[in-house]
């Protein structure tokens, strides 16, 4: 029962951060908390890959002198994968904010309620 | 960013650590083939430098990048790397086959020299983009009229 | 029952469907740290056994990154150059000297 | 070099991104050249691809020389070819019509919005070539960040608007990597051929069931089908023309067409798969329906657009779905004659609103003799729209009935039929206001002029565009059984 569930802490902990985040994304009235919601989404599908990576004894994905066997390394593909996904998520974040930016010099504000008020004007 | 909040404490303080910034992304950069590290971590690393430089000296302090040439240096950053792109394919190998560069080098080398070039565009290009998306966020307002013109 | 309430409402439902395929469909992924698990087993170990003979970098990740997988890697640098550019086209910020005011 | 045409596709209009917003910080000439040249590029490159495809079987690029499953491999078979042509020729046709509206723009940012829009060209282009999931994941991110830029170029309502739509997209973006990531864990490879290979060994599971759920929804939400729609007509109702125009014609295409490759080359083999088709049938005849109605209560022109480009949708998915090869030709031709026919639709309505400054319904009274030519394409393109022959829009109605009847689906196929009729409400009442109200005298104000038709820059992609309405109705079968019939062959992947 023990090993079963640190076997599979890894998936809850990955759903869990994703539905905080699709909860936030949905659920928040202001801009910016959508935004930071965003990013504990994307980090709930980094979380998900690096932990397939996982080798149980497995160590850093470089090569040490003398070692070769492929179980002694763990999976370097995930991780390779997550740091593209990690850039795209900066890149999003920025035109995010650049959006967020233009929108309160415009309207003043970055909560959904009052930003709807002031479009009806 | 118009106005840095620089006084003459900021800038001792951020004189002594940037050589040794600007060492270390140099180093994450190099060194990413052996360690943890590579072109984004050390181009960030590098951006970080010279954001911290703009905050403190302000946009026109000959150390800060402005946005033009940020502009230029993230576009021959990108460049550097789909430019080594096109020079495997002149050497007749496929798109990326870094094997192919004449390098007098053993053929391992050559790809450790291309993916080494690659870092290096990917390195200048993260910089320049990060001190870019920086300073476009931080401009002063801009006039914003109802069509976006 | 305010649009609101409505589409609050909603979200819940939606969310309790996500987290209840996401939670049945654990149960029958690998392990975490099995080292038999198909994403350890299948491509990867290429890379482990290969990469620093082939590619001269010993470690597994850059060579994975840089060369096996490079164009990826080329995508994400133009995805970074394009929010670049993005920024400067969505705040109206202009390149050039024109902008430089005092200059 | 023929060999490396697959990747000169991609590289060609990323290269000249690159250096386009710097050439036009000198000369903006230059910079609308290089654009167009990259354009004309892609045009060349794929055509060439498309017919080395036809005449050779697909090829196979190996990025990096590493051989799939360890490298990325770009797969060039009639259908990526196909689509890769109509993205190239609707993109330089799109590059000429931007030209007297950037006239007012300064030139630094004219050249950023040249260069966002060759990216978001080559990132839709990726998506279209290429051979690995998380490549094609990278790519959609390229096409998504260069279109949330150019959506938000317009007016401060389409920051909201885009804003919305980021939240939403990345939302899509993420499931389609969990998706992704789900295939990873089962499979162990992310190049499409192989995970196909691996999938029909593990049979049918609940984790990979989850895995095709994520990719649909994910895939879904990009390409606008109806329920997840939402994010669609405010984003196309602010954004300047030639970006809609643009948009509207590819970009959710080339969502459908990544949906399509899915399921139909990597999933095919499984049994949950066809249960997704299933679901995903009916989805989509509520979006025909849906996306109807909705577009008749509008009565900004854009926005009625926009709900039909929805409900276009719904007959593409619809198509898909169904799964006979009439349904697939049908569907597959529809792609091809819904981006030409929206693509004219969008860029006209976009002139009459260079013209008028607005959208709604009373600023085309009187456009019929305003500018004649402007709404003959777009009487031309609606005809289309409604698939009365000889349009091109009437065959790709035709093959999707017959599918829908091949599989014994009455009720899509009356589906298809009812909603020919709704756009027939919409698009007619679009031409009695251009064609038969009387504007109102007015008095108070100078009265507009008489004749001004859009420069020629504006008209010649309409009307090619206009054109090629007719021509593809007039010649569809070679398109068929040229292109589209070995398209839809599954040994092509």
């Amino acid at each position: 029962m023990g090993s079963e569930f640190l076997g599979m802490v890894n998936y809850w902990l990955s759903a869990i951060l994703l539905l905080l985040g699709l909860h936030g994304m949905l659920m928040r009235r202001n801009l910016i908390k959508k935004l930071m919601a965003m990013n504990v989404m994307q980090v709930a599908v980094i979380m998900f890959f690096i932990s397939l990576a996982m080798k149980t004894g497995g160590t850093a994905p470089i090569e040490q002198p003398g070692i070769t066997e492929v179980d002694a390394y763990i999976n370097p593909l995930p991780h390779a994968l997550m740091l593209t996904a990690i850039v795209v998520g900066v890149s999003t974040t920025g035109v995010a904010l650049a959006l967020l930016i233009r929108i309160y010099r415009y309207y003043g504000t970055l909560e959904e309620s009052e930003l709807l008020e002031r479009m009806q004007e | 960013m118009r106005t840095p909040f620089g006084s003459s404490i900021l800038d001792a303080a951020c004189r002594l650590p940037v050589p040794f910034i600007i060492l270390f992304a140099v180093y994450v950069v190099i060194h990413g083939h052996h360690s943890p590290g590579g072109g984004f971590q050390g181009g960030a690393i590098l951006a970080a430098t010279l954001i911290l430089i703009r905050m403190v000296r302000g946009e026109d302090d000959p150390w800060g990048l402005d946005r033009t040439r940020a502009a230029i240096l993230a576009s021959c950053g990108v460049g550097l790397y789909a430019g080594i792109g096109l020079l495997t394919l002149v050497f007749g190998g496929n798109y990326l086959d870094y094997s192919v560069l004449p390098l007098p080098l053993v053929p391992e080398k050559v790809r450790f020299m291309g993916t080494l070039g690659i870092e290096i565009g990917v390195a200048l290009g993260v910089t320049g983009v990060l001190v870019l998306i920086f300073d476009a966020l931080t401009a002063g307002e801009t006039q914003e009229s109802d069509d976006g013109k | 029952m305010t649009p609101f309430h409505t589409r609050q409402c909603l979200t819940w439902l939606m969310m309790l469907v996500v987290a209840g395929i996401l939670f049945y469909a654990d149960r029958q992924l690998p392990r975490m740290g099995d080292p038999r698990s198909p994403a350890s087993t299948h491509v990867s170990p290429y890379y482990i056994e290969h990469s620093h003979h082939e590619t001269g970098a010993p470690n597994f990740v850059t060579a994975v990154l840089a060369d096996y997988r490079g164009y990826d890697t080329l995508g994400e640098t133009t995805v970074i150059f394009t929010a670049g550019l993005a920024c400067l086209l969505i705040l109206g910020v202009e390149l050039g000297r024109v902008s430089q005011g005092e200059e | 070099m023929s060999q490396h045409v697959p990747v000169l596709i991609v590289i060609i209009p990323l290269v000249a991104a690159l250096f386009v917003p710097l050439i036009a910080l000198r000369t903006m000439a230059w910079a609308r050249a290089l654009t167009f040249l990259a354009l004309l590029g892609v045009v060349a490159c794929s055509g060439a691809a498309l017919t080395r495809a036809l005449a050779t079987g697909p090829l196979h690029y190996e990025l990096g020389g590493w051989a799939p499953p360890w490298g990325i491999v770009y797969v060039l078979d009639p259908l990526s070819g196909g689509m890769a042509l109509l993205i190239g020729i609707v993109a330089a046709l799109v590059a000429v019509y931007t030209q007297p509206y950037l006239k007012s723009w300064s030139t630094s940012r004219a050249g950023i919005f040249l260069s966002l829009f060759l990216l978001l060209v080559t990132g839709l282009l990726g998506i279209v070539v290429t051979g690995d999931l998380f490549n094609l994941y990278v790519f959609l991110e390229i096409s998504s960040l260069a279109g949330y830029a150019l959506l938000a170029s317009g007016s401060i309502h389409s920051a909201v608007a885009t804003f919305r739509y980021l939240i939403v997209g990345t939302i899509a973006a993420t499931f389609y990597l969990l998706g992704v990531g789900y295939l990873y864990a089962l499979t162990g490879s992310l190049n499409m051929a192989d995970v196909a290979i691996r999938l029909s060994d593990i049979g049918h599971s609940g984790a990979f069931a989850v895995a095709i759920t994520f990719i649909v929804v994910g895939l879904s939400i990009k390409a606008a089908l109806f329920p997840l729609h939402g994010w669609l007509p405010d984003a196309y109702t602010y954004a300047p023309a030639p970006v809609i125009g643009f948009i509207s014609a590819v970009m959710a295409k080339v969502g459908a067409y990544a949906l399509f490759r899915v399921l139909y080359f990597v999933l095919r083999p499984t049994e949950a798969a066809s249960q997704v088709l299933t679901g995903l049938s009916w989805v989509a005849a509520i979006a025909i329906l849906a996306g109807s109605l909705l577009a008749i209560a509008q009565r900004d022109v854009r926005r009625m657009l926009a709900y039909s480009s929805i409900s276009q949708m719904g007959y593409i998915f619809l198509g898909l779905a169904l799964g006979t090869p009439s349904a697939l030709k049908g569907a597959l031709l529809h792609v091809l004659n819904h981006a030409i026919m929206k693509g004219c639709l969008f860029l006209a309505a976009g002139g009459v609103q260079w013209r008028t400054g607005g959208y709604r319904l009373e600023d085309f009274i009187g456009m019929s003799r305003r500018m004649p030519l402007t709404m003959a394409a777009i009487v031309l393109a609606a005809i289309s729209m409604i698939g009365l022959p000889p349009t091109a829009g009437f065959f790709s109605k035709w093959y999707l009935v017959q599918g829908a009847i091949e599989a014994h689906a009455w009720v899509f196929a009356a589906v298809f039929i009812a909603s020919s009729l709704l756009n027939a409400v919409y698009f007619f009442r679009l031409i009695e206001w251009a064609y038969l109200r009387q504007p109102k005298p007015q008095p108070s104000l100078s009265s507009p002029p008489l004749y001004q038709e859009l420069p020629m820059q504006m008209l010649l992609p309409i009307w090619v565009l206009a054109t090629s309405v007719l021509l593809l109705g007039l010649f569809n079968q070679s398109v068929v059984n040229g292109i589209i019939q070995y398209a839809i062959q599954p040994e092509g992947s």
